[in-house]
Order: C-alpha cells, then structure tokens, then sequence
C-alpha cells in the first residue's frame, strides 16, 4: 500500500510550464534502453533447463568451444527490455497508421487466439497428412473463399508474401510460355507501379519496359498497344492502381494483352478497395496476388510475416507450384510432388505456405462475411474520398474525381514554401499521427498516398484531417521550423540516414560500447 | 459489424461532404461488365461464438505435436517457447506496426531488428546479417543467386544431404535466372562429394550442417575447394539450435550461412510463418537480399537505428534490385530475438546439449531394435534410420498407436529409392517415456 | 509499402532544439483520449450477437424500456482507446516500482498462461466436484506449500485479499474467544500499523489501542507489557515491520501476549523478506495472511485482485471459514457447511475463493522451489540494504542497522529546502522513476519506504540511486522549481486534489462534456 | 533461476557497498530459535517445462464448462467474452501496476476506473458507483454494514430468495458487527415477505433480484415499505447481464445495488477472482466503502482522474474508517469495461434477450418432461424446477452422461428441505443442441 500525502489531498501550486530538463535525462514514462548486448550477462540466462552431458565427446572437431557473443537476460529484465521498446513504436492500435498501399487495419485479436489453438499452431507440417484433416480443410475452405471473391478458378496458396506471390505469378506465365514453347523476353509495367514488380519480372529474367501512364493517372492505352508484341510475356498492372484510381479501361487492357498472346498479371495488394464488390475474373485477370496481410488483416507485425496467395485463370493452374491440397474418399491429402506430365513450375518454399496467417485470414473472412466484406470495401473507400474531400482545399491531388482507398496528394501546393514532403510528414509526427506513404507512386512530384481503411471511425479522421489542414496552413504561413526539426516530440529526433549508409554499422561490436559512453 | 466503426449516419455524412450521390458513385469507374449489385455467393458475417466454434472444430480435427510422442524434425522442430516470448510480440505496437520507415517512431522494432542482426552473426559466425527473409528455404535461394551475382558464374552444385524441398525451391528460382543447378545424389554423410563438382564455372556450392539426414560435417576442406576455384560456399543449417553445439558456419569459411530459424521463438505452424536466417562477410553485404537495419545518431547525437543501405532494394533499384522481397518475417524474428535474449549463450549451449543428449537416447533405445538400423554417423538432434519396412507405412501405422514416429524420407523425395529411411528427431520437449513408447511401438511393427 | 525519400538518405540539418508546442495539442505518441462516453455511440455496439426476441411480453412491468445510457464502441475503437490509456500507466514492466510494502515484483507470465488454462479458467465453482478434482487437488498443494513455508498446521484458503485475510484472522481470534465464554474488548496495534490493521479489528468490533513504538522502530516491549490485559483478545504486529525492519523481540512478544490469553495475529504483508528463511511458526504466530499478490507475485492488477490466505495456529485452525478442501477415498472434496458442532465462525464470500490467484501463486511457487525461494528472500533483503547504503550519505535513515525487504527514510534531510516528500516524489516521476510509498509508516515524518524486491537488476537499482542522490543534490542546492512543478514529463502535470474531493465529480454526466469542449 | 537477475558477482559487490559480511548477517535480528540453515521441505525450482506439463496435468482432470452441455448458475454464469477483453487486460501498464496513487503516471488506471464506475451508476440505475469491490457477496455485506452506520439501527432482514451463501457472509460480518440478521425461509418468489418484517429497528432490508430461484421482482413496493420505515432498500444481483432486460434497482428505489460482475467479462474461475459492483445514492456515498475515483483537472486545466474522498478509507481513517478493503478487483474492473464498451447498450440489451430467450427455451423444452416442474414465475436466465427424485443425485447421473444439469439447490443450503429443487441457467453459449442433450438426459434419469 501507500497514501498519497497521508490524504491530505494536494493543490497544485500554478507554476512555470515549461520543462526543466531532468538530471538524469529522464523524460518520465518513456525509458531510454540499451542494446541487449549492453544489458546482458554472458553466463545469465532466463531459460530453466536441466542438465545435460555436453556430449562434445562423440563430436569431437565439429564441438564449438570458442565463446559465441550472446548476451543472456533474466525473464524480467528481458520483458521490461522489450516492453520499453515497444512504447518507442507506434501502432494501428495508437492511432490512424495511413500508409498508403499498406492498407493497415486493424487486426481482430480473435485471429490471434484462432492461431494460437494448439490444433493450429502445434502442428508440424510433414506429420501425416491423416492427423492434420482440419488444416487441410482449413486451407481448403480459405482456397474456396479466396476463388469466390475473386472469382477465379484456381489459387496458389504457398506465397509467402505479395512478393512472392508476384514471383509464383510471373513463374507460372513462364512456364505456360515455354510450355508453349514460345519463349519471350519483356513484361511490361507501369511507371506507377510498386518496386516489387519490375524486380519480380527481372528476377524471373525478363526484361522490363515502362507503360506510359495518361493525365488522369491510369495505363495509357495507346502506348501499351503499342509496346504490346510478340516477345511480351505479361503486363504486371496494379488495380486499383498506385494513385488510388481505378483503371478505367482494366478489360480492353486485359483484351489488347490477350489478343498480344501474353498474360495479365495483376497486381492486387489493393483489393481492399473492390473485395465483395468486383471479381478480378470479371476483369480478364489471367494472375492476382492478394496480400492476407492487407485485405484480410493478418498483422503486420512490424514488417512481416504475412502471406500472398495467388489466384490463376485456367489458362495458368496447370503451371501451379507444389504443394496443394486435393479431396479424395479418404480426406483431404497433399500433393507435395508433381505428377509425371504436371506442368507444374516447381516449389516456392520447403513447406506448405503460410499457415498461422491461413487461420488468422479465414476467422477474418468468415467474422465479415459476403455482406461484411463489400461493406469493408465501401467503408474504406468511402474514408478515403472523405479525406480526400476535406483536404483538397488546401493540397493538390494531381487527379481529378473519385479515387478508390486511397487519396493521392502532390506537392505542388508546397511550392515556394521551403518545406517538403518529407518536412510534412515528420512534422504530422509532433501532432501524432503516422505519416503517410511519402514519394510514391514515382509518377506523382512529393507524393503524399493517404490510406485510412475502412476500420478508421469518422472521429479519428476528422481529427486526422483537421491536423493536417492546421500544418499546411502553418506552412504556407511560412511558420517553418515546426517543419525542418521536427520532429520535436518523437523519442528520438530526425536521424542520420546518411551517416547510417556511409558508415554502415549493421550489428553491435564491442567497440559500440564506447560510442555509447561517448555520447 | 463489430469491426467496422462507421455507422449509417456517419456515411450520409460523408457522403454529403464528399458531395457523392451514393457509394455507387464512388465506383463510377468500374466497368458495368463488371459490377455486381449483390453479395458474392458466400456466408453472411457471424459474430465471435459461431467463428470461434468453426474454428475449434477445425483445430480439433488436427493432432497436435504435445498431444502424442512425437518425433518430426526434417526442418521444423518442436521447442519448448517460453510463455514471455508470445506475451511480448503479442503487444500492440509490436503486431501491429509496420515496416519501420519512419525511424523517429519505429525504434523498437529498428533496435530490435540491429539485436537481431547481431544475433544471428554471432550464431552463425559470419560478419553481418540481415533483418530476416521469410524461412531458410526461400534464403537458400536467395543465397544462390546472390552467388550468382558476385561470381557472374552459372553453375551451382548442391550436396546429397540438402534437404530436398530446400534443393527443389533453388532450382525453381535458379531455373529462370538461368544457373545450372547440379544436384547430387541424396547421401547419409557425402557433404563433402560435391568437392569433386567444383570447377571454373561454379558460383558456389550448397552444403547443409547438420544435413537433412542429421549428419553433422565439418565444412571447412570444402570452403578451401570452393574458395581455391573461386566459388563461394553457402552453408544451409535447418536446425538453428544446433548452433549452441556445433561449430559455426562462419568458423569453417562459410560466405554464406542460411537457416531455418523457426526452432527459436516460433511454434510449427503447420510450416509457416517462419523466419529466414541470412549472414554473410562484410564485403558482400551490397549484393545481400533483404532489409538491413543499421546505428546512427538522431539530430541531438542520441543513438538511433534505421533501415539503410536501401539502394540494393526493390522500392529503390526496381529491376535491378537484389531481391524483390519487401514484407519479411519480422514478428518471427522479434519472437527469435527475445527467446535467444532469454537464452543467452549459456542457455543455448545448454538447450542444445539436452537436444542431443536426448537424440543420443533414442539412438540408443533404437538401435537395440531388430530391423532398425542408424545410419547416421555424427548428429545433433536427428538421426536417420533404415526399417526392415517402408518408413511410410510404418509411419501410419504408428500414428494409429499414437505415436508419430518421424518422417519418411520418401516424403520428402519419393524417387530417391530410400522408402525404408526414417529421420526421427529429438528436443528438449522429447521425454524418455516418448522414447521408450516408440521403441516399443516400433519393435512391435517391425516384428 | 512505402519508402523514404525515394531512399535518399536524409540528415538532419541541426536545428533548435526547443519544442514548439503542436498545432493540435499533440505531442508524438502520446495520445490524449476522451471518455467512452464521449467517443461512443448509443446505438453502436462491437460485439455481434443473433437476433432475439426480447421477450418483453411475458416480463411486463419489469422490462427495462428507459434508456440506460451505456455507449458502445466497435472493437478497434474501444482497443485504441485502451491501449492509448494503457500508455499513461508507470508499470513493472516499465521500471523499477519501489512502493513499499507492496513488493513490487516481476510477473512470470507463465502464471498468466497456466490460469488460462480451460481446466482452470473455464469450471464453474458449483459444478459436481467430481469433475473438478484437478483444482482441489491444486487447493490442496498450495494449502501444502503455505503451510510448509510458514510452518503452520492450518490455512484459510478463501480471503481475497490482504485486509480479507485479517479479517478472516481477527473472526477467528473472535470465535475462540467466544468458544470459551471470553468476550474480549481490545486489540492491540503498533502505530506503525498498516491502516488495514484497526480498521479490521474494528470492523470486528474491536477497541483499538496503539502499542508505542522503540528508538530503533520497534515494538515497545514495556509498553505492550503494560496494555496486555484480560480484555485484550489480539496484538496485530506485522513482521517484518512496516519500518523495514525485523521484530527482534518477536518471541517474547508471542510469549506476553498468550500469557495474557491473548492471540497474536501477524500481518504478514512482508512476508517476502523471509520466506524460505524464517519460518512464523517459529516466532509464535497464531494466525497470519498472505498476501499472494505479494510474495508469490500474482499480478497487482492496477489495484487487484489479489488474495489473502490466512495461516492458523492449531488453537485457531478449528475456527476457520467454510469452505475447506477434504480428501477422502473418492477423492477431494468440498466441505461447503460447517458440520454440527464444528467452530467454524462462518463464510467469507459467496465461493472458494480466488482461484485464478492460487494457479498463479503455486505455479510461482513450483518455479522457484524451496530453494528459489530462500534466494528470493536473500536477494530482496539484500536489494533493500544495498539502496539504504548507497543513499544513506544523501538521505537520512530513521534507524540504525540493516533493514529487510525495505529501506526506510525520513524528510529531515529535506529541511530548510522548501521541498517536501511530496515534492520529492514528483519530481522521481520526471527522472523516470515511480515514487516509493510516502508518509507511511505514521511514526516516521515525512517517511520515504522503497522496496525494490528481488526482481531488480543491480544495474536498474543503481539508475535509481543515481537519480535520487542527483535529486538530493539539486535539492539542497535550493533548485526548487524543477520539484514545486513536477512533474513536467509525466502524461499530466501534478492534479488538484482539493477539487476532486470539495466538488466530488464520480461519473461521467452529460454536461461532462461542455466542460470538456471548454478546455 | 529465470526470475532472479542478481548475479554471484553482483551479490558480492552488493555486500561489499553495504560492508555486511554475509546474507546471514543481513538477518541477525532474527532469533537464533527461528533461524533456519537448510531449505524447507518442498521440493527445488524447476523450470517452464516442468512446471507447465505439472499445471496442465492438473486442469487436465477438470472438465472445462465448454467440454459439454452445461447448465450451472447460481452466481456463477459462463458468457463469452470477446478475444479484445483479454488481449486489453494482459498489457503490462495495466497488468503489473498497483492503485493508482500517483494519478499522474497513472492516468490509464483511473479513467478506465471513472469509466467502470459510470458504467455501474447507469447499469443499477444509481446515481454512483464506487471503484470495485471483491465480489457480490462481499458488496453485500459491506452494504449491510453501511445501512447500519447510516440509520444507526441494528437489525437486517434478508429475503427467502437471496442466494444462501450471501446471506451466509452476511451473517458472518453482521454477527460481530451485533446486527441482528433476520433471515426469511427460502421461497421461490418471495422477496415482497421481507415487508411484514420491517420495523422501526430495521437498518435494512435485502432483497435479491433475479433471485436464487432466477424470480425476477419489482421491488418497488419494498422499497415504499422500507423507506416509509426509515430502513434501507438493499438490492443485490447475481447476474449482471440481466440488468438489460430487467427494470434497474435504482429506477425500482434501491438505496443501496450490489451486484455480482462477473458475468461481464470475467470467466467462471472456480470462483474467483470476481469483480463486486457496488452503487448507492449521492448523499450516502461518504459511507461508502471501497476507492472512488473523481475527474479534476492538473496544473495546466487538463482534464484528469485522482482517487478521491479518501478519508473513508482505512489507510487515512484507519479504525474509523467505512471498510477495510484495501486491494479490490481493478483488472476485473477493467475486463467488465472493456467488455462493456464493447456492448454498449445496444448490445447489452441483445446479449440479455438471447440469455432469456435460451433460458425459455430450456424452461420449455423440461416443462414437457414428466418428473419435471417448472417453479420460476418470472424468469432472466435461469429457472428453478422440482424433480421427482433428490436434485443432488441427478445431477451426479448425469454429470457421468456428460451433461452438467446445473446446481442442486440443497448444494447451497442442505437444511433448507428443498432437495428436489435444481437451479438450471442458460446463457448466449447455452445451444438448442444443450438444450435438447439437457432434456433427453434428464428424462432418461426421471423415467
Ligand atoms: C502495390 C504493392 N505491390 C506489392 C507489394 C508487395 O507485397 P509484400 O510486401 O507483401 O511482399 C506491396 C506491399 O508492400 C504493394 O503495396
Ligand atoms: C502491511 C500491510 N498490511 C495489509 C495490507 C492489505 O493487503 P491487501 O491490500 O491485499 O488487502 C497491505 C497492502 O497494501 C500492507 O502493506
């Protein structure tokens, strides 16, 4: 127990408001903390384990005898390490996290209790298949849910993120190619398009070429026909695309494309903003990644894991990798091998996919539901037309009408103000908010891409867009110091990513101790 | 909808100020082909009860690894994680934040990842690491073409003992960026035959310690071969506890080391998530896939961490990139990084002690079996064993005794001509009565 | 996704360092939130149930149709608003938390796993005791542990608390009095008393009457000598002490009190500083709680629950409340009725008692084992005196010679400073640190208690020292502002007391929130 | 050992600072008698491993409510507590921080206390609420307690409906507080008898609604006899959900409403821990037990929360003060409301009619069993029925079929010559598939 001045309740005096600096660097709650290797011990430990012969005996030569450098904490001392952490972050549960094209929402924690059922998450994935039914009619049921809404006849569900799941699309367009034995050379993307597509069509070793992008912000037709031949292998076309639009002339794309003989490998980390309203299938789509991690709210996590199946046209399944889950009398089984005469491209990882994001996606989609679902794609469309519409008066958006789940600003009305898209986004830290995604897409100058979704209440937004309609008017009001330091009120200020990339120091070594002391 | 804040007033709302007619509005833009005025043809949305029902029921047609002796290793291990470790990453601004690309609020998981980092050098004895990729498998790939592109060779030789899901998932890759992929055959303890492979066009060789057949090797004759013809060696580990036991890596001339990182931190999942351990030399760090975390100082000269050397990655360099990976494994390697904090080096030693004095227990106890013999000559926590019958069969059998017995080596590559091979492994969650249900079980099949 | 700048590495150019204060009132991170009433809605709710009839017809008049005035939120709405609330709290995890007398302690969150075990999370207190014996067997280890650790024949399972378990003591002091026909009047209590003490035995139906207290903060054995009487029916000494210290007489106050016919309840709210080590039977206790939530470190929960076993000398065992746990060839049992003639002065509450707490205490209890244990106490007892040593020089002592599991420390080194404990204590807040227990125990002025516990690193306890001797200094060095004002990095500045108490405001009312727009 | 960060090194340099030469001199005053140099006689630490295959073997040999049908109430209700509730109440700022008496750092804890007590003004129909108590039984008696210090009468009469083992607590407390507890003979739907007891020496009079036997009462007219007596109108719940759907206590007249919490989102527990709310009328509250939370503003005018009025209280008051109470159910309170909030009234209201309309259900699926009578008038979630053979029995029958039928009222009070009475609850989880297991069972065991 305690008291608080034996109850005598206590009055504060008005005194100065500004803060003394403390004596030992405190700043109240938020703790300063080291790195482990500062912290720990090299013989503590806070893992009980009984003893065991060493056995270096029968290894002899192979034995590690020299010390390995890991520091050990005690169970409290590493909780409260890492707790301190924690509260250095923030987080879709503190506050709007609009980072556009990420598509972060929040995350149901019955997910995470569905994941953590033993029957899920202490499964190994080479027991026999005849003590995992459950799994494999899990994944099942999420392959049914996923071809339903995007109407596609065909998913590969081992992708691990949306990445990958660009690869296995490219793969699987490869091999139908060379199944075809017509081996071709170039992919063709927009300008506007994430980095990872033109990496996953080099990776697979096509040459890429940029599609011209038309004023309004969607593919350019003309230039696409006229690029389109007969050594494209696919277009790797984002919709809705990067600039939150929808691509209007998405069917004579995928018709020109068709007609070319390449495939239409769409890119689909935007779903959200179409899911249980628009069926890719229904759009000519032949490949489509869907990030479990964007649309269907497996958490972040803080760059990862997440998952990205992909859902293919007849014309691409037989290329599928390996594994994949067949019905048979005696159950569901796995076919991890492909069959002699299986045109299968291969296999894109040692297991069978991302399972704990399986079962967070599919308590996801069943808790939405159909209705639930095209609800989720009006709620974040509609946020993102609000913010677009409340702050159009004092920022540019480059395209004009409607946009999908996101709203894309520029810098133009910047100009002449000294602060930049980067300036503005640090100083929306001070007021609390997370930035929104910076200088992408390439195609827009200082692009500013808000992404709300669909989980974001009207208060918040409200609170969102009044923040930074009060900075732009700061900025044009040339009030600019609150702009170059900020941020002022983050736990750290604006780092040094240059020293960072000139000398790069990419682990501790003990000599980081005395940088440490030093400062 | 319980996850769905706006109500019908806010929308009109909204709609109002947004001066939009309708929703449907919203989507003018769509093609009327291509509209859709109802629901797709799935069920409504349930509440909590009715989910959670149809997931238990699920989860209850599966047999967990704690519910049964359980012996299945062949790169997914069952570990004991302590109860702090899913505390932790269950914390909101862990799971729910994002790639750390605002630094000045991100430097929990920034410091994290640089512990990370140093963490898995340390473990693997290579100079850096990177903030993960998404399982050893996917990193064995990137490795090879990582080889690929330092060397300008074509050619990859991989040992008999890589584990051949790992084998398959190079190949894939390997096959569209156009490096030939010599794969040897499958062999208990002939890591080192792929010396005889090495020749002028070869990027690197692949090996694996401990091998998918739990043979332990020490690579370094095959680092001088490799380096003496001008290839680099990648050393692939499944079993990243064997690191508190055996020499690292980086002490026998790996340039690459790639794990599993699974067995720290992280449950079995079924397979999925895990987390991709990946270390090189310094000198080769430009050419490395994935996010790098690094030290610097904040505008007040305070200690920072930011994502850096970005200029190798896919949202800059585009088609040139080294990788196109983007989302990683970063809760796995929170969840790494915490139970290897707890451990530290004198709780790791000690787990991988347990793990291989218990393996060496069932060594024993099966090795005194009729039609069992153990075929691998130095291991950490697994040993491959030869049945007088198919391991596959057995294996069901087993499983309806109650006793899930290994993996069949036919499982993971049917052609091999090893259908009586069983690999079994051991952990510290491996009891010695585990081990005498399974001699005993096996006995009696075998009999 | 996003990127930073396009990847160009940006540098801070040096700038003030002064924070101006936002736009919005935001500052980084930390979010300021209104009430759920404020941000709810009536008719929202985040919780999806089926439809029912609300069966109004058959319950009439007794239908609830006025509104009830309860918002609803949707489940990211009311997790945001917990976890940004969940930000302002000091907490173990965080730092060090010296309260003394509350044993502070690091929480295994293994006790949190196992008590979320359906096998104990999910049975009902009522169900057939033959499908609960696994949790009447763990009453009955923990009952094992208790007893063997304080080496006392019985113990009362059911108090749920602390106070709860002295209560339980005091009615069965009352009852064996009663037994023989001996209705006493007094009990006795050392002013330096946790409040819980009088206000238990008056509760009971009590006088109180203080026992003076020694130079060296001891009970004062000529004194309590004097008050022992025929009338008096218990002493409550709590042992350790709350000064920190050892009863050294201990024995001979046993010995005085049952030569008068009196009990000798022992608070033992310290239990921490012995366990393993000093057995209260040994000391002549006739009757002790424990307070679970102490000592075998379940969670304080923000003010609880917690639970408080009462352990009973054979004079008293017979007393003991309903109900206790039996084993008979069927197995356990309950017995939930006194049976006829037995002593048993009643029922504490409607069940067994806090059950969740006994998996947690015994799961503690089985991790550190006997030997833990007696580390445990050693480690606590040597954290305490090695802050009494390190800060001694600064601060002054009240009493001599080594201390328990805390260190206790008077203000009259604050004299002539202007700064009072409470100003001392403010001003820990803004160095980071929780302020120790203030103003108690009575009998020392101005008293400062810090219990670090076990669970303390050396190197967190002497961040501590360093912050409080660096504020001992500024203190005498008459920097008075930074302690009249503090805190000034805590979430909020010091808080009118006088207010809350003159113009008590209980609830949130409609009119709560013109107030707030006010401000 | 995991919990103890203290090195050997660093004991030593402790010792050292302190100049003690040993731990043992550390506790020199202990007397020589009471000193011990070995261990006690339990046995040694043990690690997570251990300690949880110990644990689980315990609840293993538990049959969880959700393992089958299940019918018990009497207090205790099983519910559904959203995932959100518990993933909340498991942070670190709110799980391992204490009373909140630094309301500076401690903002999190108070206005999520001013929030719960809100939330009870408004559920009981009150005008305050205080901060928690332990439980509802113990609310009960602090009530009693509190009308006695208030009318300075010594008399308290229970009604023949209020669940035994609150009466018993009560009469526990009251016996030496020299109240003299009148306790009417147990009666189905009898609470308005309490009225022919009420005299001019009458502090209070207790009434339970939903009773013990699920009646539902308007106490409106108690409350008209009480007052006109110059006694108190204590009116408890055991079943907080109910407050949807039933009239509240306050809009019934009730001076003082004490409820048992639990059913909002807290498990069952065995018991415990629980969360007692407690609600009663502006001009009483100074003798109030418990922590009352109250808004005020800080040096800057901004809205905050302190603990208040605690000159009630024992740490202040100490023998004077209104309560002992000391700890008190925070994260209880919390998990009741964020379960709360997530309701909200909306939802609260549907949550209470499913309750009610599973109950009926269950009420008329047993009415049509011969053997079986229906004896609850006006019922919330639970009915009271008289079998043809002892409830106790039954139930153990049936228990062994895998059907908990719920609590043999002779379970609660032996004497009370009502053996073949059984309590029979149902809530949200309660499935027409219980439902009808509940039925054929008992029909089976009644035939
Ligand atoms: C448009 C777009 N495409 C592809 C990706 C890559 O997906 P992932 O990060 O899951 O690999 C992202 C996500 O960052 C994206 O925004
Ligand atoms: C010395 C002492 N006695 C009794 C108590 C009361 O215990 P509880 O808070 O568990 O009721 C406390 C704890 O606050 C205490 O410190």
């Amino acid at each position: 127990m305690t008291m608080l001045n034996v109850g005598r309740p206590t009055r504060p005096e008005a005194t100065q408001a500004t803060q003394p600096t403390t004596l030992t660097g405190g700043r109240g709650l938020l703790q300063d903390e080291a790195l482990i290797f500062e912290l720990g011990g090299w013989d503590k430990t806070g893992v009980d384990l009984p003893d065991a012969d060493l056995g270096s005996d029968d290894l002899g030569e192979l034995f590690r005898s020299a010390p390995i450098g890991l520091p050990g904490l005690s169970e409290p001392e590493a909780l409260r390490h890492y707790v301190r952490l924690s509260q250095k972050n923030h987080a879709i549960d503190l506050a709007l996290y609009p980072l556009g094209s990420c598509t972060m929402k929040h995350n149901p924690r019955l997910n995470e209790k569905m994941a953590r059922l033993p029957g899920f998450s202490d499964i190994h994935p080479l027991q026999p298949t005849s003590t995992v039914q459950g799994a494999l009619a899990l994944m099942d049921q999420l392959a049914h849910w996923l071809k339903t809404l995007t109407g596609m006849p065909a998913v590969a569900l081992s992708p691990k993120a949306g990445a990958h799941g660009e690869l296995c699309g490219l793969l699987a367009i490869r091999a139908a190619h060379e199944a075809r034995g017509d081996a071709r050379k170039r992919v063709l993307v927009p300008t506007s398009a994430h980095g990872t597509n033109p990496a996953t069509a080099a990776f697979v070793g096509y040459a890429v070429e940029e599609i011209a992008q038309t004023a309004d912000g969607r593919v350019d037709l003309a230039d696409l026909a006229a690029k389109l031949g007969p050594d494209v292998a696919a277009i790797m076309v984002t919709n809705p695309n990067t600039c939150g639009l929808f691509e209007r002339d998405i069917v004579e794309i995928a018709r020109l494309t068709h007609a070319a003989g390449a495939y239409f490998y769409c890119d689909g980390a935007n779903f959200n903003a179409i899911v249980g309203r628009v069926r890719p299938a229904d759009l000519g789509v032949d490949a489509m990644h869907i990030n479990l991690h964007k649309t269907f709210s497996t958490p972040h996590g803080g760059g990862g894991p997440g998952a990205g199946p992909v859902v293919l046209s007849d014309a691409l399944a037989p290329y599928a990798p390996t594994p994949w889950v067949v019905h048979g009398d005696a159950g569901f089984d796995l076919v991890e091998h492909a069959p002699d005469g299986s045109g299968s491209f291969g296999r894109m990882s040692a297991f069978h996919g991302q399972m704990g994001m399986y079962v967070r996606a599919l308590t996801y989609m069943m808790s939405h539901g159909a209705d639930g679902l095209r609800q989720v794609a009006e709620d974040a469309v509609l946020n993102a037309n609000y913010i677009k519409a409340r702050l159009s008066g004092a920022m540019t958006a480059p395209f004009d009408g409607p946009c999908m789940h996101e709203a894309l600003f520029d810098d133009s009305w910047l100009e002449g103000t000294d602060v930049s898209t980067l300036d503005f986004a640090k100083a929306m830290i001070d007021e609390g908010f997370h930035p929104m995604t910076m200088y992408f897409p390439l195609v827009v100058h200082g692009a500013m891409l808000i992404e709300p979704t669909e989980t974001e209440p009207k208060a918040e937004i409200d609170r969102f867009c009044d923040a930074l309609l009060a900075l732009a008017a700061a900025a044009k009001a040339g009030d600019v110091d609150r702009f170059k330091g900020a941020p002022f009120h983050a736990p750290l200020r604006r780092l040094d990513e240059t020293l960072a990339a000139r000398k790069p120091k990419l682990r501790w070594k003990p000599e980081a101790v005395t940088l440490v002391a030093a400062e | 909808m319980r996850y769905l804040p706006l109500t019908a007033e806010d929308r009109a709302t909204m709609l109002g100020v947004i001066a939009a007619p309708s929703i449907d509005a919203l989507y003018a833009d769509v093609p009327a082909s291509a509209r859709r005025s109802g629901t797709v043809d799935l069920p409504n949305f349930q509440g909590e009860i009715e989910v959670e029902r149809a997931m238990a029921a699920l989860a209850g047609r599966n047999r967990p690894a704690g519910a049964a002796p359980f012996f299945c290793g062949a790169g997914a291990y069952r570990h004991h994680v302590p109860a702090s470790v899913d505390h932790i990453i269950q914390r909101s601004e862990f799971l729910t934040s994002y790639t750390p690309y605002q630094p000045e609020i991100a430097q929990g998981t920034l410091q994290y990842l640089f512990e990370f980092q140093s963490q898995v050098a340390a473990l693997t004895g290579m100079e850096v690491a990177n903030a993960s990729l998404y399982d050893g498998s996917t990193g064995a790939a990137e490795a090879v073409m990582m080889a690929h592109r330092i060397t300008r060779r074509a050619k990859a030789v991989l040992s008999g003992g890589l584990h051949p899901h790992y084998a398959e998932t190079i190949r894939t890759l390997a096959h569209v960026a156009g490096v030939d992929v010599l794969s040897q055959p499958a062999a208990i303890d002939g890591e080192a035959a792929v010396i005889e492979a090495i020749d002028a066009a070869t990027a690197c060789v692949v090996v694996q310690t401990p091998n998918v057949f739990g043979t332990a090797t020490d690579v370094t004759r095959i680092a001088e071969a490799a380096h003496a013809a001008g290839a680099l060696l990648i050393v692939v580990t499944a079993e990243a506890i064997s690191y508190g036991l055996l020499k690292s890596p980086g002490e026998m001339g790996a340039d690459i080391a790639v794990a599993e990182g699974q067995s720290i931190g992280n449950g079995l999942n079924f397979g999925g998530p895990y987390v991709g351990l990946f270390a090189t030399r310094e000198k080769f760090v430009r050419q490395a896939p994935g996010r790098l975390c690094g030290e610097t100082v904040d505008a007040e000269r305070r200690r920072g961490f930011v994502l850096t050397l970005s200029t190798r990655e896919q949202h800059i360099r585009r088609d040139k990139a080294t990788s196109n990976i983007c989302t990683n494994s970063g809760l796995c390697a929170l969840a790494f990084t915490i139970h290897m904090s707890l451990l530290g080096e004198a709780g790791l030693r000690r787990l991988a002690g347990v793990n291989h004095a218990q393996a060496r227990k069932v060594a024993a106890a099966l090795s005194a079996i009729p039609g069992v013999e153990i075929l691998t000559p130095r291991f950490f926590n697994e040993v491959a064993v030869r049945l007088s019958k198919p391991a596959a069969g057995v294996v069901e059998t087993l499983a309806e005794e109650g006793v899930i017995a290994g993996v069949p080596y036919s499982r993971l590559a049917p052609s091999a001509g090893l259908d009586d091979v069983l690999l079994i492994a051991a952990t510290e969650l491996t009891t010695d009565a585990d081990i005498a249900a399974l001699a005993t079980a096996l006995s009696g099949v075998l009999a």
